[in-house]
């Protein structure tokens, strides 16, 4: 009789690192320096942030899964565009979600969200791990990679709202402790502020790490 | 006799203590010594003699491993005393206690219309064993010539810009004979032409009546008597070119070799310096020990002794040995003193080629002389482009840019930025007044080793 | 002097390896060659004695340079403030109101600058490098004198921290320090410093009919608002201080409201003087913001499509913070072009930027300081091409 | 593994069906709730001009508009238009402001939303006028909001492309439309608009019932703003003359 090989836990150590490395050693946006538009474009405020970061993290997570479901059906020849499509399917459903149940959000976004395909985290966990790894890894893979993206963009998000317009998710925070007029910080609403807290971010991860660019 | 070249960029740095133009009487040092330090090119020196050997002056002592025909031999004749060595076994010092009477190895004589006539071949190798072909130098690198290469053309500086310099139609009074002899025996070891820079501003130079050489007149300040600069406006150094360079003495000392028959290590230095009692001229032989001629001639007590000029000599001890190219021994006080607010204060007694505030030399006109001491006067600062290298470097070269290419060990950049044309001296000048104070000879010889070994 | 010797000498054990205090060594070091030169001699191989400058030196000559333009400012602060507010002040009152305001400023933009500067200098274990001394005194220069403290504290910090440190401290920066301070500012905090209401009134209120508006925020206005043109209503506004508030004498000499350094051409010339004639600024740039300014102002005088078109070419060379920057900001060396012919080019085009800014941009009245950023930023391809002449001059050598 | 030719079409066949399948089911589903979405923006927008709407949900929002606004469609002489050129019926929340503004102001269409007690659409609070203009980079529009009077401002709100942060993009804020209420927009029967003033902090002496303070810095947006209140308030002249000789009449009646 063959003995049955032990399944390997739900969580292993090795799984367990599907996700833990892209949220610091292996950071798709301050290591990798992928999917910067985005992330300079809609942090002025959390709230926008979130809904981009959650619908990032769906579309990467389920195309992960359905690509690697159907990795043994894909010709290879034609795998760029086959993962093109379902991620510009993925997207498009998540926009039209938006549209109908977070209409304003839909509007702020607006072709951010559309610019998810080209979003180069998302297609290149699919041709870098989901073309080659087991479903449950792949969802893995990309809830690490997706949650990597997502704390950075609020990271940059969060300082950008607090000291451009003194709120925190749209609550105004500083009146909250007793600080009227709060001076907003206009730089932190241009684009240029975002590329300057992403900087800090950077600087200060890499100093920690000990990260040096090859 | 060509157009003359004038140059507009470079200063003069104008020191106290100019050696007045006599032979002072004094007696021979006991000691010579033959430094390989002084030979850029030699990596692995191999000795040929060893300590209690008796030597002939002429009797060649030691040879690099990397071009063992090149023999490098004793000034003087004598014992080997001592054989100094360094760090690592670094061969530094080979010592040889004098006879009194010199005795030198005799070597087959020519006269003029025989070196027209004889082979080269037979002309190089007498060269290559008696101890002259050291002073052949080739450009780029600065390096002793392989006399395996043809050069495209061979450069005589005839005068010396420098600090403080001895002058050298002085020092070669009464040797244009064997001058003219070298000139004639250069002129076939190249295809090319023998060149010679004369010194323009002065008149009824003796150099300007040489035969068989193209004369070139330069006129302009430090560094005009450089033979970098003369090459760069003459006939200046591309990629794969090789231009050869010798001193002036060491032209009268190739002659001499020829018409006497014997390696003359004998040379005129001049004793100069602001801590100089009597600065003049001293006659004496390549390697010569320095403390005969610096006792009791030496006012203050920290002093620094300088094997060549201030600008790109070498600090020896009051008891050093001169180096094998230099002419002149240099005596200057120490700098170690931290001045109150030096930084500041505005004086006309510190020397500067630049005008910042308070410093207020430039109004002293250029005849006064300075007292310059060897502090640093400053601390060594990142590099700030000022652009004043452009202004002190006669040459189309950008300075700035070279030595960035170096500190980022880019070669491509180092060529095509002209390295292939400078060497230390040429550099000398942006060292001196670097406000960052970097050593940028050091550098350069970084870079042209980098180069040279890729 | 011996005794201020003794002190560091004393205490240096204390600095040095091993020592209690053996990571603040930058600090000690700092102080200690600020009072005394190093009695560091020259190598052994290689020059044997050097130039009598130093960077310190070369930076204190900027800053001397800076003086008339401060001394001025400072007088013009309270003068200012006696002209709007209508009050009858003397010369000495005018000095000591302004001692008030600029000297806070001043000792907050050092103090913050200066912080930054020894936290890196401690971490990397350097000595402090002078060019702070010279962004310290520029920032208070190029502000308003209505600019809160906490403002220049945070601009400092970010300008050093941004502007320089990441680029590797130094000598290394793309961008000046100073202008990079005050574009935070124009950037981040753009109320108070988009040119209205620069006169410092303190609790007072001005009289009526007075504008504390520089003159590029008003000629801008008018042109966009196409009120006439620019010179008349200039020659309109704050007739209620005197008919000839904004002649081309007082624009000139700097008796109007602006930035604390730059009203006054007349002492920016001054200073350009002595950066000149010391040789530590380069003559080739200022002329060439100078030059590129007036005849590009000239040029649109011919076109004359509005009223800020319009107005004479050598007003613009006397309004804002042209002059100053050309001066003070253009010739910084770290982040000019470096090559000598590249300095034409690189002023000229400053010049040029810095009109076609202030007459098209409507949002940005102060050309220069964007102009000087932006070409910063191209200084090293002008310098490109400039190095590029010279190796190809060498190519073409060799093969003749 | 290099598969056929006929796999790869096939595959990709199967790959578009399914996925356009699924995009259109999702279109179909969604469309209900995305066309309420769109509408409820718009009201909520409207709304906002006159009332505070923070505390409301959607559908809320959606009631109390049908409770409260009443909207028609005029043209410049301030006649009302029930059908468009090509005979369709004309929607006043469906009119796209920004596509009219590039019409010369002829031929336009200018909603009007009515605001009147919830369930009684005689007695009118309020009259709002969408409005459009240029700010200093980009456009600029909003709505206002009249009393009956139409001569009071009850309220604005602006919203902006392009403004700087800062300083334009000010407008936004409640800080900058609340200067606007209690303003008046005629003097003696002439118009006199509601103006904002250079620089902020004026003294209070020049703030009469057509002034207001401005904005530091933004001279420029102020003045776009400035240019388009008045232009509306040209372009709806004639409506608010008949509107208002209506509402005399309808007081006559009354009494």
């Amino acid at each position: 009789m063959v003995e049955k090989k032990p399944a390997e836990p739900v969580l292993s150590k090795r799984r367990k690192k599907f996700v833990s490395d892209p949220l610091n050693d292996d950071n798709p946006i301050t290591v990798q320096v992928l999917g910067i538009c985005s992330a300079l474009a809609v942090t002025t405020q959390m709230k926008p942030t979130l809904t981009m970061a959650i619908s990032v993290i769906m579309v990467v997570v389920f195309a992960n899964l359905i690509i690697s479901l159907i990795r043994s059906l894909i010709p290879s020849r034609v795998r760029i565009i086959v993962q093109l499509a379902l991620v510009a399917t993925l997207v498009t459903l998540v926009s039209e979600v938006l549209k109908a149940y977070q209409y304003d959000m839909y509007k702020e976004l607006s072709v951010f969200v559309g610019l998810i395909i080209t979003n180069c985290i998302v297609m290149g966990r699919l041709e870098a791990f989901a073309m080659a790894n087991k479903p449950w890894d792949s969802i893995l893979d990309g809830l690490g990679n997706g949650l990597g993206y997502s704390w950075i963009i609020l990271a940059v998000a969060f300082f950008r709202e607090v000291l451009g317009s003194g709120k925190v998710f749209g609550w105004p925070v500083f009146e909250a402790i007793g600080i009227q007029n709060f001076p907003t910080n206009g730089l932190m609403v241009t684009p240029v502020g975002a590329f300057f807290i992403l900087g800090i971010i950077i600087w200060v991860q890499r100093t920690k790490t000990g990260y040096v660019e090859h | 006799m060509s157009h003359t070249l004038k140059l507009k960029k470079g200063f003069d740095i104008n020191l106290s203590g100019k050696a007045e133009k006599k032979l002072a009487a004094c007696d021979q040092p006991k000691t010579f010594a033959l430094k390989p330090t002084d030979f850029v090119g030699i990596q692995r020196p191999k000795v040929m003699v060893a300590v209690g050997d008796t030597v002939k002056a002429g009797t060649p002592l030691l040879f690099c491993k990397m071009m063992e025909e090149v023999k490098y031999c004793a000034p003087v004749s004598g014992e080997i005393i001592e054989i100094k060595r360094g760090d690592k076994r670094k061969l530094l010092e080979i010592i040889i206690l004098a006879d009194k009477e010199i005795v030198s190895e005799p070597y087959k004589k020519f006269s003029a219309a025989e070196i027209q006539q004889a082979e080269k071949s037979e002309l190089v190798n007498l060269m290559i064993n008696s101890g002259v072909w050291p002073n052949i130098i080739q450009r780029p690198y600065g390096v002793v010539a392989n006399p395996a290469d043809t050069p495209k053309s061979i450069f005589v500086s005839t005068f010396d810009t420098s600090p403080l310099a001895a002058d050298i139609s002085f020092v070669l009074k009464g040797e244009e004979k064997f001058f003219q002899a070298g000139i004639d025996m250069l002129k076939k070891l190249t295809p090319g032409k023998v060149n010679i820079g004369v010194n323009a501003d002065v008149s009824q130079d003796t150099f300007s009546r040489i035969n068989n050489a193209e004369i070139h007149p330069v006129s302009g300040k430090h560094p005009a008597g450089n033979v970098g600069v003369q090459i760069h406006h003459i006939d200046p150094i591309a990629k794969g070119d090789l231009v050869w360079t010798v001193s002036a003495y060491g032209v009268a000392q190739i002659g001499k070799l020829f018409l006497e028959g014997k390696y003359d290590a004998s040379k005129v230095i001049a004793l100069a310096g602001s801590e100089v009692k009597n600065p003049q001229y001293y006659k004496t032989y390549t390697g010569a020990c320095i403390n005969k001629f610096v006792e009791q001639n030496v006012t203050g007590d920290e002093v620094r002794f300088v094997s060549g000029n201030v600008l790109t000599g070498e600090k020896i001890k009051s008891d050093g040995y001169l180096g094998f190219y230099h002419q002149q021994v240099t005596v200057i006080p120490e700098g170690t003193h931290s001045e109150f607010l030096g930084w500041i204060l505005p004086t006309t007694k510190k020397l500067s080629f630049h005008r910042a505030f308070g410093l207020l030399s430039f109004m002293n006109g250029n005849k006064k002389e300075y007292v310059v001491d060897t502090n640093m006067m400053g601390e060594h600062r990142a590099f700030v482009q000022t652009g004043v290298f452009e202004k002190v470097t006669p040459m189309d070269i950008l300075p700035t840019y070279l030595i960035k290419a170096i500190l980022a060990e880019d070669f491509d950049e180092m060529e095509s930025l002209g390295i292939y044309e400078m060497i230390e001296e040429d550099i000398a000048l942006c060292e001196f007044v670097d406000v960052s104070k970097n050593n940028l000879q050091q550098l350069l010889r970084e870079g042209l080793t980098l180069i040279k070994n890729s | 002097m011996k005794f201020i010797k003794d002190i560091f000498d004393k205490n240096k054990p204390a600095f040095e390896k091993g020592g209690k205090f053996e990571k603040l060594m930058p600090l000690f070091e700092t102080f200690e060659t600020l009072f005394f030169v190093p009695d560091h001699v020259t190598p052994a191989k290689g020059a044997q004695i050097r130039d009598a400058i130093d960077l310190k030196r070369m930076m204190m000559t900027v800053i001397i340079a800076m003086i008339p333009s401060l001394v001025f400012g400072i007088w013009n602060v309270g003068y200012q403030h006696a002209l709007a507010t209508g009050q009858a002040m003397d010369f000495g009152q005018q000095i000591w109101l302004g001692t008030l305001v600029v000297l806070p400023i001043v000792i907050v933009s050092y103090a913050s600058g200066l912080t930054v500067e020894f936290i890196f200098g401690i971490r990397k274990g350097h000595a402090l490098n002078e060019g702070f001394l010279v962004s310290g005194m520029l920032i208070p220069l190029v502000v308003p004198p209505t600019i809160p403290l906490w403002q220049v504290a945070i601009a400092t910090v970010f300008a050093v921290l941004i502007g320089k440190e990441v680029f590797g401290g130094t000598g290394m920066n793309i961008f000046n320090v100073a202008l990079t301070a005050r574009a935070f500012l124009y950037f981040a905090y753009p109320s108070q410093i988009s040119g209205n209401v620069w006169t410092y009134l303190g609790d007072k209120n001005p009289v009526d009919g007075y504008t504390g508006s520089t003159i590029l925020a008003i000629a801008n206005e008018a042109s966009v608002t196409k009120s006439g043109s620019v010179v008349e209503v200039l020659a309109n506004s704050n007739t209620i201080i005197s008919a000839d508030f904004f002649s081309f004498t007082n624009m000139f000499l700097g008796f109007i409201p602006g930035s604390i350094g730059e009203t006054s051409t007349l002492m920016v010339l001054i200073g350009a003087v002595i950066l000149i004639a010391t040789g530590v600024g380069s003559w080739k740039i200022i002329t060439g913001v100078f030059a590129g300014a007036y005849l590009t102002a000239l040029m649109f005088n011919m076109i004359g499509a509005n009223g800020f078109m319009l107005m004479p070419a050598h007003y613009h060379l006397v309004i804002g913070g042209l002059a100053f920057g050309a001066v003070f900001m253009a010739t910084d060396p770290v982040t000019a072009t470096q090559t000598e012919r590249g300095k034409w080019i690189y002023g000229i085009l400053i010049g040029i930027l810095t009109i076609v800014i202030r007459v098209f941009n409507p949002a940005y009245p102060e050309g220069i300081m964007l102009a000087i950023l932006l070409m910063n930023a191209f200084a090293p391809l002008i310098d490109f091409y400039i190095v590029k002449a010279n190796k190809q001059r060498r190519i073409q050598r060799a093969t003749v | 593994m290099q598969q056929s030719n006929t796999y790869i079409i096939v595959f990709s066949a199967v790959l578009t069906i399914v996925l356009g399948g699924l995009l259109s089911l999702a279109n179909q589903g969604l469309k209900p709730m995305q066309q309420k979405s769109v509408e409820l923006d718009t009201k909520k927008k409207i709304l906002s001009a006159v009332t505070d709407l923070q505390e409301k949900k959607g559908d809320e929002i959606i009631d109390l508009y049908g409770q409260t606004i009443e909207s028609v469609v005029v043209n410049i002489d301030g006649e009302i238009l029930e059908k468009d050129k090509d005979g369709n019926p004309l929607i006043a929340e469906n009119i796209d402001i920004a596509k009219n503004y590039k019409m010369a102001p002829e031929e336009r269409l200018y909603p009007v939303f009515k605001y009147h007690q919830a369930g009684n659409k005689e007695a009118v609070e309020a009259y709002i006028f969408p409005i459009y203009g240029k700010g200093l980079w980009g456009p600029i529009w909003g709505f206002i909001a009249l009393e009956t009077d139409l001569n009071t401002v009850k309220g604005v709100s602006f919203d902006h492309k392009s403004e700087t942060p800062g300083l334009g993009a000010r407008i936004t804020t409640a800080e900058v439309s609340n200067r606007y209420v209690g303003k008046k927009v005629y003097n003696d029967g002439k118009l006199a608009s509601v103006v904002m003033l250079k620089g902020e902090n004026n003294a209070a002496s020049n703030l009469d019932e057509h002034h207001i303070d401005g904005l530091s810095g933004a001279t420029l947006t102020a003045k776009g703003v400035n240019e388009m209140l008045e232009n509306y308030f040209i372009y709806y002249k004639e409506y608010m003359n008949k509107a208002k000789t209506n509402a005399t009449e309808k007081v006559a009646l009354l009494n």
